[in-house]
């Protein structure tokens, strides 16, 4: 055979290989799970696992999907980018300039957590594999419950109370908006104050006598009755109920009750 | 059925019992020794819902095995026990000793689930302790029912705690350590707030822009903490 | 708890362990001899499906019975039974051996299969507990699929912990006594390899070099010390 020959034969053979990986793609559970299963086909304990040579095996993966057409999900481009970047550290001479882990660090943590995965899965695997309570070993058939004194307990589960909560968190996050008013005088109970206080201002009178008591020492309180109360006596005015006076600019606001005549 | 009763069983089927010959065997494996068959009854008849007949036994364990004999064995092996083993109709079953029977009574609880009302008062009560009669009206937009609040007491779940300082001075409730203690949690503050509940899965509604999760805003009521510590 | 911590236990509440002065009992009646004692316990045990935990025991048993040793002879006494004693958590349970299970066919019950994420996730849980649900992620190197937990929730197989004193305050998980209770381990100490794991560093929860590293902080709460320690 030709060394051309067998290089066609490797690139076929490592073709058919990523490509067989490449069916499976729905079957790996994110990038990290395809690097365990590609670090697998370098036969080393996964403490001396090349990284450089997975990295590469991994670039070598994603970009021949994207020849095919796959469309990868992005955690997947995420760790190729990542890799690439790796890649390019370990093959550069380290820039003692340069601040942060170095690349050794990098691709050592790599390894531990292909190593830990790898741990993680065996370990299910144990845990499955043990007798179980069902299947190998049993409890008691025929529970004894001599159903003499009859006592009702109510039960919970913390998943019903959570829900509960969350039932009642919801109902609020749907409520139509609505602005909380506190300390807000309205309008019409201003207007309301003022039409029965208004007979009594015969006299020239500061509006801010009419403001309700509780709402006259200073603050949000007596700027929200104030506006009010002046914005009632506009409209009062303009029905013709009374007169507005003020002597000069901020000098204080003072109405009467409109003379008979002058209506 | 006595125990001589089993023994003529015995005699009737004698020829499978223990075969000396094993070309008598007519299993393929040699038939496990006594104990072992004991110990085979005697985890079939804990494991079984119903009472096990001897013929059904028979079928169960491995061709060969003398189920009677194991029987009469263990009869014996559980007489003065706390257990015993009984002939129950047509088959065989473990029970408690008579004479301990008073023991099971605390056993005879009818479970029953909490009405709305009463999880939501303890929900509410749970993540915004203390908390006041009226804020639990406000929070659940209805009044409270005075049987939901005994009832919640009444399993020990809520208690009162220490009065609110304003006009009035309200009475507020807390949840109890036996509270924590049903709902497997150590401390209040191990209540999932309502974003965890939708990340893990537990809450199928959509995610609300803005959502806080309940558990930061205890964080800046310092009134909330000193409660945790009772 | 060993039965050396059992022990121990005795000797903590030696006063009221079988006073030979009548007027020593705290109760109206005498104590009974531990023989009865381990009757009663053998009954209780029996009659239950679950386990059931000392102070349960405790609470059913007269009192001044000394329920932690009457478990320490009645647990000799099954050995090597069809039925043995077992320890789950903080419970006692009877359980079938497990040799046996061939025998229980028609009691075996149908196993909803678990995805390999469920599986993967129960075993993060159960080995690194308590873990959060940002390092499950991290371990597996993929997002955590909301039904996963929530199906592993509904198995009763796992509970929210307390939260990490980190920033977030994120829950943690752990695994719970049903979960021991089905895969046969007495505490989580008794998980497969968890020794060796440990010894190799892999339920090390180590950040990638040059990132903060969430677990350093646990190390400074107490509180969080593993579970293991149960």
């Amino acid at each position: 055979m030709s060394e051309a020959e067998t290089q066609q034969g490797d690139a076929i053979a490592a073709r058919l290989d990523d490509e067989a990986l490449i069916v499976d793609v729905d079957g790996f559970e994110g990038p990290l799970d395809l690097l365990l299963t590609l670090s697998r086909r370098q036969k080393v304990d996964l403490r001396r696992i090349s990284v450089l040579q997975l990295s590469e095996q991994y670039l070598r993966f994603v970009e021949a999907a994207r020849e095919l057409r796959i469309e990868l999900a992005a955690d997947y481009l995420v760790m190729a980018a990542w890799l690439a970047f790796l890649k390019s550290r370990l093959l550069l001479p380290p820039d003692p300039t340069e601040e942060g882990p170095s690349a050794e660090d990098l691709a050592a943590h790599l390894a531990f957590q292909l190593e830990r995965l790898e741990a993680m899965r065996e370990a299910a695997g144990r845990l499955m594999g043990r007798d179980r309570l069902g299947r190998e070993f049993f409890g008691r058939g025929a529970p004894e419950t001599h159903a003499i004194e009859k006592r009702t307990q109510h039960t919970a589960t913390l998943l019903e109370l959570v829900q509960a909560y969350a039932r009642l968190r919801t109902k609020d996050d749907f409520r139509p908006y609505a602005f909380d008013r506190t300390d807000i005088f309205p309008l019409e109970t201003a207007l309301e104050r003022l039409r029965g206080m208004i007979g009594e201002a015969v006299t020239w009178s500061d509006l801010a006598s009419f403001l309700p008591p509780g709402w006259r020492a200073a603050g949000g309180r007596r700027r929200s009755a104030l506006a009010s109360t002046f914005a009632a006596s506009l409209e009062m005015a303009k029905q013709g109920q009374l007169d507005i006076q003020q002597g000069e600019t901020f000098a204080p606001i003072r109405v009467r009750l409109r003379p008979q005549e002058a209506r | 059925m006595s125990p001589s009763d089993l023994t003529d069983d015995d005699d009737d089927n004698s020829p499978i019992v223990a075969p000396k010959d094993p070309n008598d065997s007519p299993g393929l494996f040699p038939v496990p020794p006594m104990g072992e068959q004991e110990r085979m009854v005697e985890a079939v008849l804990f494991a079984s819902a119903e009472p096990v007949s001897i013929a059904e036994l028979q079928k169960r364990l491995p061709e060969g095995c003398d189920v009677a004999e194991a029987i009469v064995h263990l009869r014996s092996r559980y007489s003065g026990r706390g257990v015993h083993l009984v002939r129950v109709g047509n088959g065989w079953a473990m029970r408690t000793a008579a004479d301990l029977g008073w023991l099971m009574r605390t056993e005879q609880v009818e479970q029953r689930r909490l009405s709305r009302a009463a999880i939501e008062t303890l929900a509410i009560i749970a993540y915004h302790q203390p908390v006041t009669r009226a804020e639990i009206e406000e929070i659940r937009g209805v009044t409270l029912s005075r049987g939901t609040i005994d009832q919640l007491m009444e399993l020990g779940w809520i208690r009162f705690g220490r009065r609110r300082m304003t006009p009035g001075r309200p009475l507020t409730f807390v949840v109890t350590d036996a509270f924590l203690d049903h709902f497997g949690l150590e401390t209040p503050r191990d209540l999932p707030g309502v974003k965890e509940l939708r990340e893990a899965g537990l809450l199928d509604s959509r995610g609300m822009p803005g959502q806080q999760n309940p558990s930061d805003d205890d964080e800046e009521d310092p009134g909330q903490t000193e409660l945790f510590e009772d």
